[in-house]
C-alpha cells in the first residue's frame, strides 16, 4: 500500500471572514475574478480563503487533495492506494480513446477522480475520501469504486469514521456497465459501514449528480452540502430538455435540496472542517464498559447469531437439542 | 509523475474466453441489433411474464407515500408453490399506454414502491423477482424535488439487505441507475438480446459526440450485450430468447425464464440467509476492472478477466 | 374463552351482479333508499345483495357480525372473547355518562365495536377482526385493542393469516388517554405477526378515520378498501375548519386514496370475499422442507438467537467461551 | 342480552392508591391549572431543553423525502458521554416562530423526519429520547395526501422496533395520535404540568359537548394530569417541575428532568437489547381498562388498576 506523508499549511482565516479581503491588484499570470461579484484574487489568495471569494462568498471547486487538506488537521494526511489506475476494459473510444483521456488527466498529477486519506479531523482520526472534479469531470469508474470501498472497510476496520466529498458528473461512461456497477459497489461499502456503527459524513460539493448521487452521496448519515452546489440526478439542462420545463434559477441547488429534505445543512466551506470535528466529537461512541459489553456481544447482533450456529455442531448433542428444539435424546441424561 | 503506458492493457482483454459462443468482439451490427431486438415493440413486457409465470398474481399499488408510479409494477404472486414478490418495469404497448407507464421511466415513488413491495417479501420470506426494461430513471422537476437520487440510492440499500432470495432479470433495456435500482439481487441474469448499460446509446451520443445522430456508434462503444455483460461479470448468466427473439413467442420466452427462475430460486433458498446476503455484497464488490501498479514494473489488471463460475445459478 | 357457533346462509348473488336487480316494490316497514340513485330496496334483498346498492354500487355500512358472516365460507364463523366489554376508567361523562352510552350499544345486540372470529375464508383457516361501527361510531377503546392485539396473536400462534376489516370514527374519547394507547396496543399485534411471518390483509370500510386509520389500518401487508369509503386521519369537515381550504368531494375516499398511493385496490364488497380468499391463497407458505426448516432456525432470526443467548449459561463454560469469546478458561481442557 | 350492570364499576376506581400524594380525584380547577401550565407560553420548548442538556448537538434535517418539517426538531448530540438521538415537537415562542413551527403541529414529513434520524440511533447504537409537545398532528389536505395516517403508525412501528433505548417524554401538552407517535418508548416520562390526552379540551368540547365553550369540562372528564396518566399506567414517571412550574426557570426545570433521563438511560443500557424490545411491547400492550364478564356473576376489571412498579425507572 503506497502512502505518501504530505504536509500542506493552511491558513484557515478563521474569524477572519468579517473583514472583506482587501480588493487585489490585479495580477495577469495567475489571478482569478469571482463569476458572482467579480472580484479578482490571485491563487495565493484563493488557497488562503480556501477557494472562496472573501467579498461574497462564491465557493470555486477544489482539487481532491487540496481538499484533503483544507479538512485534515494541520493540512497532514497520508493518502491511501494511489497505485490503483484506470483500466480500459471496454476498448473504449468516443472522439477519443478512453486511455488518452486518462493519461491527460494523470499527467495533471492527480491519479484518479477520488483521493482517500487518512487523517484527523479536530484531532479525531478518520478516513477521508473526496471526489475531484478536475479528474475527468470527477466521474465515478472502477477506481472510484475500489477506493471507495476499501476507505468504508478501513473505516469499518479501525473503527474511524469516514468523511466524503463528492464531486462528480456521475457514472464514468468509457468504463461503460462496469462504471455503472460502482454505484452499488459504494452502497456495499456503506453497508460495511453500517454493520460497524462507524458514521459516515457526506459533503456534498458542485457538482455532486448521475450515479453519485443516486447512490452513496445521498445516504450518508449527516450530509453537509456547500452553497450553491448544484445537487440533482438529472441535471437542470437535461430536465428542461426532457420535459421542457423552465427551472427556477435555484433548481437543484444545495439551499433548495436543504428545503426539499435531502440535506441537514448548507455548510459554507470555511466552517467546514470545523464543523466536522464538532460533529465526530459528538458521535464518538463512548469506550464499552466490559460488562456491557459482553452482553452485547451475547445477545445483539445476527451476525453473532449466525457465528454461534456454525459453532453449534461442536456443542454436545444434548444441549444442542435444548438450544434448537425438536426430540430430546433417546439416551437422555447427563453426557 | 510519468502516466504509466497503457498500451498493453487491450492484450489481455482479447483473451477473453468466449463462453457463449459469440465473437469476443461482436460488431458493431450485431449490438445494434440486439438494441433494437431489446426495444422491439412486440417484446415480452414484466406483465407479459408474470400473467404466464404466475396466473395468481396480486399487483400492490402505492407507494405509502404520496402516489402510485405506473412504470412499475409491484405484486405477489404464486410462484412453483410458494409466495413470490416480482417487481417490474412496465413499457406501454399502445401510445395511450405509453404515457401512463411513463415510458417505463420512474420517479422516486416507483422506486419507493418497490421498497415497500421487498418490505412484505421480507416478513412473508418471500422471494424478489425483480424484471428490468427501462431506458432510465425519469428526468423531472419534481422527480428531483422528491429524491429521485435517494430513492434510488435506498432502493440498492434495500435489495443488499433483503435476508430473502433474489433475481434479478434484465428483460428488455437496462439503462443507468434507473436500472440498477432493481438490479442488486443475488443473482442478475439477462435475456439473450437484452442490454445493460450505464446510459442509452442516444443520451451517450449527445454527451460524448456532442451530436444527437451517433447512437449506432455510442452503441457499438458500450458494446451492451448480454453476453458481454456476461463476460465483464455483470450478469450471472444469459437466458436464451425463442429463435428470432422474444417477441415471436412470448410463451416460449416465458418457459426458457421459468426454468433459469425456478431452478435458481431453488438453489438460493436453500443458502443460509446470512451466507447469502455475504455473498451478494461479495458479488457487488468485485465489479470493476482498474489497474494496481507495483512500485515499480508492469501494471496488473484487475477485475473482468478473473476466473468465473460457469453459467447458471 | 366463550364461542357460539353462528350460522349464517348467504346467497352471494356471485354472477347475478350484471343483471339488475327488480325494482322492488316499496313497503314501509324495512325498505331502505339509496342515498346515491335512490332505488329502494327491501332489508332481504339488502342482505342478500350485502348491504350493496343492486342498481348504482352504493355502499351501505354493514353490522360486525354480519360483515364476519359475508368473509367466511358458508356465513359459518366461531365468534371469540364476547366476554371483554367496557369499563369506565375515568367515569367519563360528557352529555350522558360513557356507562349509558354502553349499556344502549349493547343493547342493540353487540357487544362491542370489534368482532373478533375463527373462520375460513376460500378454505383457508383465518381469523378475522372486523369493526362495527354501528357500535359507538366504531371507536377503539380498551375492548377493542384487548380483542385486536388477541386476534393477532391468535393468528400468530396458529400461524394462519389475520384478515380485518376497519369501521371507526378513531379513538373512544370516553376512555380518554387509555384510548390513545390502544393505537399503540395494536401495532403491538402487527410486529407479533411480522415476528411470525403471518400476513395480515386489511379492508378498509366507510368511515376509516382518526386513530384506526393513524394505526394498523395503514400499516396492513395488503390493504384494500370499499368504493367511496371516507379514509383519513382527520375528516374533510375538520380540515375546512382549521385551514379554510374547500376540499374536493371526492376528498379521501378510496379511490383518491389509491392514487395517492395508501391503498392496493379499491373492492366491491360483493368480490371481497372471493379477491381475499385467492389472496390467501397466494400468500400461503409451503410446507417447510424438513432440512431447510432445521437450517433456517439455526441460522436465522433474532428472536432464537436471543433464546439461545438466554440457554447459554447452562452451557458448559468451556464452550461458551468458544461460542462468546474471550479469554480461554484458566483450567483449560475438558469439564 | 341483557348488558351487564356497571354500578360497581365506579367503586374500584376509587380504590386507586394515590401515590403522589394528591387526592385520587382532582378538582377541575387543578386539571385546568395543569392544562394551562403545559400549555404556558414562556414554558421551555425541546430546543430549551437541549440547550441545556447538550450544548454540543447537530441538528438534523429533512425527511430524505420531499421537505423538512419545522413542527419537528431533530439531531445528535452529546449527553452524559454517549451520542444521544433528541426528537422534540416545538412550538414557536413568537408569532413569527409559531407560523414557521406550525404550531408543533407536524405533517406526516415531520413523522418521517423522525424515523430517519432514529434509524441515525439504530446504526450508531445511540439512544432516543422524545420530547412530546404538541396540540396534535396538522389538520390539513397536503397532510392527508401524503399520508398522516401511515406516517403517525409507522413512527410507533419504528419506535416499536428500535434495539436501542428509548424514553418519551411529555414537556408539555400531548394530544392525540400526534403526541403517541413519538411516545412509544421503552420509559414514558411526564413532567409534573404536563397533560396526556386523546384529544384536546377544546376538541372535545366541540365533538362532544357540540359547544367550543365546554373546554374546561372537557379537560375535568379526562382528567388528564401527569398524576393521573402515572396512576393509569400510561407514564412510567412524573418529573418535578421547579416551583410555580418550569416556565419560572428553564434551567432548573432542564437540571431536573436531567437527573431523571440520565439515571434511567443507565439502567435501561444495561438491559439486553431483545428484552429491552420485549419488554417496551408488554409495556403497551398491557394498557387499557376493560371488563371480563365470567359464565356468570360479577364482573372483573382488567387494567387500570392492577399492581404496577414504583416510580423512577
Ligand atoms: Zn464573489
Ligand atoms: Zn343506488
Amino acid at each position: 500500500m503506497a502512502r505518501r506523508q504530505i504536509h500542506v499549511s493552511i491558513d484557515r482565516l478563521r474569524g477572519q471572514r468579517d473583514e472583506p479581503a482587501p480588493r487585489p491588484q490585479k495580477l495577469p499570470s495567475d489571478d482569478r475574478a469571482c463569476p458572482t461579484c467579480a472580484s479578482t484574487f490571485r491563487a495565493e489568495e484563493m488557497r488562503h480563503n480556501l477557494n472562496v471569494c472573501a467579498a461574497c462568498g462564491y465557493h470555486w471547486p477544489v482539487g481532491g487533495r487540496e481538499r484533503v487538506a483544507q479538512l485534515s488537521d494541520d493540512g497532514a494526511y497520508d493518502e491511501l492506494w494511489t497505485e490503483l489506475r484506470a483500466a480500459d476494459p471496454l476498448r473504449f473510444v468516443d472522439i477519443q480513446p478512453y486511455p488518452r483521456r486518462v493519461e491527460a488527466a494523470e499527467a495533471k498529477g492527480t491519479t484518479e477522480a477520488l483521493v482517500c486519506a487518512d487523517a484527523r479531523i479536530g484531532g479525531r482520526p478518520c478516513v477521508i475520501a473526496v471526489m475531484d472534479f478536475s479528474f475527468l469531470g470527477g466521474s465515478m469508474g472502477s477506481v472510484v469504486g475500489e477506493k471507495f470501498a476499501r476507505a468504508c472497510e478501513r473505516a469499518a476496520d479501525r473503527g474511524v469514521p469516514l468523511v466524503t466529498v463528492s464531486a462528480s458528473g456521475g457514472a464514468r461512461m468509457q468504463e461503460g456497465v462496469l462504471a455503472l456497477m460502482q454505484m452499488a459497489k459504494t452502497i456495499v461499502g456503506f453497508e460495511v459501514l453500517r454493520d460497524a456503527g462507524v458514521p459516515v459524513i457526506v459533503v456534498l460539493a458542485h457538482p455532486t449528480t448521475g450515479g453519485v448521487w443516486a447512490s452513496f452521496a445521498s445516504v450518508g448519515d449527516v450530509t453537509y452540502a456547500e452553497p450553491g452546489a448544484l445537487i440533482a440526478f438529472s441535471g437542470p439542462r437535461v430536465i428542461e430538455q426532457t420535459t421542457r420545463e423552465k427551472l427556477p434559477e435555484d433548481f437543484g441547488r444545495a439551499e433548495s435540496q436543504l428545503s426539499n429534505g435531502h440535506v441537514d445543512a448548507v455548510v459554507d466551506r470555511r466552517e467546514l472542517s470545523g464543523r466536522i470535528g464538532r460533529l465526530l466529537g459528538i458521535l464518538e461512541q463512548p469506550p464499552p464498559a466490559t460488562a456491557s459489553l459482553a452482553m452485547s456481544l451475547a445477545q445483539n447482533g445476527t451476525e453473532r447469531a449466525a457465528r454461534m450456529a456454525q459453532a453449534l455442531p461442536s456443542i454436545p448433542r444434548r444441549l444442542r437439542q435444548r438450544v434448537l428444539g425438536g426430540e430430546p435424546p433417546a439416551d437422555g441424561g447427563p453426557r | 509523475m510519468k502516466p504509466p503506458h497503457m498500451g498493453d492493457i487491450g492484450g489481455r482483454f482479447r483473451r477473453f474466453r468466449s463462453r457463449l459462443g459469440g465473437s469476443a468482439e461482436p460488431e458493431a451490427d450485431d449490438v445494434w441489433k440486439a438494441i433494437q431486438l431489446a426495444r422491439h415493440a412486440e417484446r415480452p413486457y414484466p406483465l407479459d411474464y408474470i400473467a404466464r409465470l404466475m396466473p395468481d398474481f396480486e399487483e400492490l399499488h402505492g407507494d405509502r407515500l404520496q402516489g402510485d408510479d405506473h412504470a412499475i409494477v409491484a405484486g405477489i404472486g404464486r410462484y412453483h408453490g410458494r409466495p413470490t414478490v416480482v417487481i417490474g418495469q412496465q413499457k406501454g404497448r399502445d401510445a395511450e399506454e405509453r404515457v401512463f407507464r411513463n415510458f417505463a421511466m420512474s420517479g422516486p415513488g416507483g422506486y419507493r414502491k418497490a421498497m415497500r413491495v421487498m418490505e412484505l417479501a421480507e416478513k412473508l420470506r418471500a422471494p424478489v423477482v425483480t424484471l428490468i426494461d427501462t431506458p432510465g430513471a425519469f428526468a423531472g422537476a419534481q422527480a428531483e424535488i422528491n429524491g429521485q437520487g435517494g430513492a434510488i440510492a435506498q432502493s440498492m440499500q434495500t435489495m443488499m439487505r433483503l435476508r430473502v432470495p433474489s433475481i434479478a432479470v434484465i428483460v428488455g433495456e437496462g439503462s443507468s441507475g434507473g436500472a440498477l435500482a432493481l438490479g442488486v439481487a443475488d443473482r442478475v441474469v439477462m435475456l439473450e438480446n437484452s442490454t445493460y448499460s450505464v446510459i442509452s446509446p442516444e443520451g451517450a451520443s449527445a454527451i460524448l459526440w456532442r451530436d444527437a445522430g451517433k447512437a449506432q456508434l455510442a452503441a457499438a462503444a458500450f458494446k451492451p450485450t448480454a453476453a458481454n455483460c456476461y463476460r465483464w461479470g455483470v450478469a450471472d448468466a444469459v437466458v436464451p430468447e425463442p429463435e428470432g427473439g422474444a417477441h415471436t413467442d412470448h410463451d416460449e420466452a416465458a418457459r426458457l425464464l421459468d426454468g433459469y427462475l425456478s431452478r435458481t430460486l431453488r438453489n438460493l433458498i436453500a443458502i443460509p440467509d446470512a451466507d447469502r446476503v455475504r455473498q451478494r455484497r461479495d458479488r457487488f464488490r468485485r465489479l470493476g476492472a482498474y489497474r494496481e501498479l507495483p512500485t515499480g514494473g508492469t501494471a496488473i489488471v484487475v477485475g473482468v478477466d478473473d476466473p468465473r463460475p460457469a453459467p447458471g445459478s
